[in-house]
């Protein structure tokens, strides 16, 4: 497993320069969700609202131009399943 | 070597600056570090220098410009005292943190409140605690000097911190004295250009100043200890440096006639020399007296104070600056701490001189040394050299 | 189980401004990473994402202290893809201008590569509108080729929700609170954007993230200004204003429609409405009501509110209507 | 070493002669300071400004308290300020007026030599400016002999471009036409 925290001062880069862009991802926020969104296909009409709205540039879209989120990421505010105009998506609770 | 010429120290010290062909300077105007700004926005302005100048709003954001400017990897000036340097205290520590190594001027100052325009050393010392390299000018020459050196130390790649010039305001700002300036070609081949250790471009994109949390923050303060600790190698090769191709010296601590001294008079910045003159008529007299000068304020010259004050007996330390309701002054509480744990270590008194430009004649400097023998030496004792009771 | 299945109930034709299959056509690449810390819901993170992809790669961001410094920037880790410098709270609009300054000379110097790469300098409501007022003034006045963006969420939402200058009338907050003595939060809120119109820059907008595509085209037309522009970008806070996070959208959508905060951009001093709004402005409860931080509000307030709003509304009108270009006045004059 | 104290007001150049005078020595191998008294004092207000020139280093930084010479820009200052205030007892007293050396003395009763010249009326002639910042050096030089006269005329070009010639030639007239006692 990668290290959170670097061992010693001597690891710590100089200035604490964070040399490795985006490498917030290494953070999964997922864990923070208490529902999450289920996509219904059938009424997606892949116009990618989701995807525009989501806080979290988690959502994208597949080969076949449908949308799905990455629920590493995802923190469930529910906001694609509200902006969703055809309803294509709902919020369900977790587990 | 070229002869000297007459100039006045802050408009030397600008030239100094564009000697070392900055790329970006921020200054906002107070005095009396004003002179730098205008001279230096006039060899911007005179096309003799390929530099983008900042005439920013508040010192605060001539501190965060050149920052902004240094992350990018421009060499970068910026020069302020008193309460400029107060309202940028809150940026301060932060430069050191990311390690930019700007070089900054300062024109030693008194500060508010009573307002007061005239010297001490009170600003730096409110700053003192800022991670930067600190370093202090006895006359003109040594500001000129000390502006080239300073470029060099900051950047090396094993130190980049940034680094303050001290000369005292007015006594050097405003003085007009002899000054030897090196040639173009001397300052290109003793200042290599700045290679910065990375810089913020999107080629390579990397996130800079970012948030560390409990479990990191101490490791961060550790690193920046150790590199402003280890700088002092790099300062005393560059003073050595200096020293080689300009044949003028410069130690962390600068002695004078203590060849058997018993008593030591300690000071800091452009007072050194009229206190030699006191030191040269008790000489004169038969007073076993020498007087040290601090060029080195931070990283703290630890070895070299130890060593130049073995073997006397009372070491008056002459503060311009008051710690209210502490052991005395910035300079003297470091001293005492610095050779506490020396068995054979002098006596040491403190007087607290020359506050918001109170003047000091050779003729004080001689009271002084006569009088300190009798003066209370323990107990964090300090006096306000000639206050009216 | 099946919740708060949500229709766009509550939308009207303002919503045809927003062009339907626009969000396909826009910049796939994420500058602003999935990892970041923001709130559920966080509207003023949404901003930043979709100003990155608006502003592109050729971009360098000074941040100031706030929420989205704290959020991406937790060492050893970034969210940011564009490179990315913060120094403090009250000076990224003079950081920013640094950074300018070093691009160009170290470009004309031949010292970096030899292309044009655009300064961004963002802030919370309080790095901007409070404590960032002087250094973003001076900024815009040096004239730097400097884009700034406040993102403004109406409060120090960074140190737990306590009042700014850009808080609105009546909002309840951690130090306005509202109480048996108080409504809350006493001022109208300060209008920033006008008073960068104020510096004679040729380009100064509103925006919301509710609005996305208007939104990344004020950052584009800002972005392509070789000089100072300055964008104000209202984001929602569902956690400060006690409001849900999935109405996030919906807040900011309702604070234009309402006539609370329109969206309009003013180039070259000729004001213009980028999302029209209908004479009948819907009416401030719709907005209000959603969310706590206005709960303790009677209807004497909201009709105070009702008719600033109004006259607020009506005096951004008559600048739509009455002042023309700068470029137009020098024809006459 | 020579010390000297210039009495001027704010705006009339003193700090420019003590620079001039200081640029001159340094440019004939001696040591010098020049520097003003450092107050906030604008316009109009007495000001006084100093130098110190020596064959060597000048190691003081304290303030001239005894100055071998008192150069007054101004002779209205001499009813509001002791210009003699200090001066040493042997030194100099360089008076810019019409008055006689014999007046001056009798009104400021100094023992020391006494110098006078009409430096306004030159600064007038020359300049077409009653600044006799320039001017007084011309007389001061004659005085003293700190420095050489040809001395000043790299500092003055420096410092003065296109109307350094006037400023030399009222600079020399002082020279020529200063009275002493």
């Amino acid at each position: 497993m990668k290290k959170q925290w670097p061992e010693t001062w001597k690891e710590y880069n100089t200035g604490g320069i964070v040399f490795e862009p985006g490498n917030a991802r290494s953070f999964k926020t997922g864990s923070w969700r208490s529902m999450k969104p289920v996509w219904d296909n059938a009424k997606c009409i892949k116009c990618g609202v989701c995807y525009l709205f989501c806080p979290e540039g988690c959502i994208s879209e597949d080969k076949d131009g449908y949308f799905i989120a990455d629920m590493d990421y995802c923190k469930g505010c529910g906001i694609c399943a509200h902006e969703c105009w055809p309803c294509a998506i709902t919020i369900i609770e977790e587990g | 070597m070229t002869k000297p010429v007459g100039i006045e120290v802050a408009v030397a010290a600008a030239e100094a600056v564009a000697l070392c062909n900055i790329d970006v300077a921020a200054v906002y105007p107070i005095t009396p570090n004003t002179h730098i700004a205008e001279h230096l926005s006039d060899i911007v302005a005179d096309g003799r220098l390929d530099a983008e100048y900042i005439t920013v709003e508040s010192e605060h954001s001539a501190l965060s410009a050149v920052m902004g400017a240094s992350a990018t990897g421009a060499r970068t000036f910026t020069a302020t005292s008193s309460q400029g340097l107060m309202y940028m205290h809150e940026v301060l520590p932060i430069a050191s943190a990311m390690r930019l190594p700007i070089v900054m001027g300062l024109g030693n100052r008194a500060v508010s409140g009573p307002l007061n325009i005239w010297n001490d050393h009170s600003d730096i010392m409110l700053q003192r605690d800022s991670g930067w390299i600190s370093i202090f000018a006895e006359n003109g020459q040594e500001a000129v000097d000390m502006f080239i050196q300073a470029f060099k130390i900051a950047e090396h790649p094993d130190v980049l911190l940034p680094i303050n010039v001290n000369m005292d305001g007015f006594q050097l700002t405003h003085m007009v004295e002899p000054i030897v300036f090196p040639t173009q070609t001397q300052v290109d081949q003793f200042l290599p250009s700045y290679r910065p250790f990375a810089t913020i471009h999107p080629d390579k994109p990397l996130s800079m100043g970012t948030l560390a949390l409990p479990e990191i923050y101490t490791e961060a303060v550790k690193a920046r200890d150790v590199a402003i600790v280890n700088s002092k190698k790099v300062i005393l090769r560059v003073w050595k440096e200096w020293g080689k191709q300009f044949g003028r010296k410069y130690e962390p601590v600068k002695s004078y006639k203590t060849a058997g001294a018993e008593t030591l008079l300690l000071t800091m910045g452009s007072m050194g020399e009229t206190a030699e003159e006191a030191i040269d008529a008790l000489r004169k007299k038969g007073v076993k007296v020498g007087h040290l000068n601090m060029k080195l304020w931070r990283p703290f010259p630890f070895e070299e104070l130890s060593k130049a004050v073995k073997g006397c007996k009372l070491l008056i330390v002459t503060d311009r600056a008051l710690s209210y309701g502490g052991p005395g002054g910035p300079l003297c509480s470091e001293v005492r701490a610095a050779l506490y744990d020396d068995p054979s270590r002098p006596e040491i008194v403190n007087y607290i001189i020359g506050l918001g430009g109170r003047d000091m004649r050779v003729e004080d400097f001689m009271k002084i040394i006569e009088t300190a023998p009798k003066a209370k030496k323990s107990g964090g004792a300090y006096q306000l050299y000639g206050v009216r009771e | 189980m099946a919740t708060l299945n949500t229709a766009q109930t509550y939308t009207t034709g303002l919503i045809q401004n927003f062009d339907l299959y626009a969000p396909k056509l826009v910049n796939k690449e994420e500058y602003f990473c999935a990892g970041h810390r923001a709130c559920q819901g966080c509207g003023e993170a949404l901003a930043i994402r979709l100003m990155c992809k608006a502003l592109g790669k050729e971009t360098v961001i000074a941040n100031a202290t706030g929420c989205m410094e704290v959020i991406s920037s937790l060492y050893p880790t970034t969210a940011w893809k564009l490179p990315w410098i913060h120094v403090a709270f009250p000076n990224a609009a003079a950081v920013g201008s640094g950074v300018e300054a070093g691009l160009k000379v170290l470009r004309r110097k031949g010292r970096i590569p030899d292309r044009y790469v655009k300064t961004v300098a963002i802030g919370g409501d309080g790095g901007t509108v409070d404590i960032g007022l002087q250094a973003l003034s001076g900024a815009m006045e040096r004239g730097h080729d400097l884009l700034y963006i406040c993102f403004d969420n109406e409060a120090y939402m960074n140190t737990g929700i306590q009042r700014s200058s850009a808080t609105p009338f009546g909002a309840s907050t951690t130090t306005a609170p509202a109480g048996k003595a108080s409504i809350g939060n006493k001022t109208w809120k300060k209008n920033v954007p006008e008073i960068m119109v104020a510096h004679n820059i040729s380009y100064v907008a509103t925006a919301c993230h509710s609005y996305p595509i208007d939104f990344m085209n004020k950052v584009k037309k800002a972005r392509a200004i070789k000089g100072p522009a300055y964008i104000h970008c209202l984001s929602v806070c569902p956690t400060g204003w006690r409001a849900e996070s999935k109405d996030c959208i919906k807040l900011g959508r309702l604070a234009v429609e309402t006539g609370i905060f329109p969206l309009y951009e003013v180039e070259n001093g000729k004001y213009r409405m980028t999302v029209e709004l209908p004479e009948n402005l819907r009416p401030v409860k719709d907005y209000i009501k959603l969310q706590g931080r206005f709960r303790h509000l009677g209807q004497v307030e909201l009709d105070f509110i009702q008719k600033r709003v109004n006259l607020e509304f009506a005096k951004l009108m008559q600048k739509v209507e009455c002042l023309k270009s700068w470029t137009e006045l020098a024809k006459q004059a | 070493m020579i010390e000297v104290r210039w009495h001027g007001r704010g705006g009339q150049g003193a700090v420019t002669s003590v620079e001039l005078l200081a640029m001159a020595a340094i440019d004939e191998g001696k040591y010098a300071q020049g520097f003003p008294s450092f107050g906030p004092e604008r316009r109009g207000a007495p000001v006084e400004a100093f130098n110190r020139v020596d064959s060597r280093q000048i190691k003081l930084r304290s303030r001239i308290y005894n100055p071998d010479v008192a150069v007054v820009l101004d002779e209205s200052l001499m009813g509001l300020v002791n210009v003699a205030a200090g001066l040493k007892p042997d030194g100099i007293l360089i008076v810019n007026t019409v008055r006689s050396v014999a007046e001056v003395r009798k009104s400021i009763g100094y023992k020391g030599k006494i110098f006078t010249v009409d430096a306004t009326g030159i600064a007038w002639k020359e300049l077409g400016v009653p600044i006799t910042n320039t001017t007084m050096l011309g007389a001061l030089i004659k005085a003293t002999k700190v420095v050489k006269l040809e001395s000043l005329k790299g500092p003055v070009d420096h410092r003065f471009g296109r109307i350094a010639q006037k400023n030399l030639t009222a600079l020399k007239r002082a020279y020529d036409e200063v009275k002493m006692n």
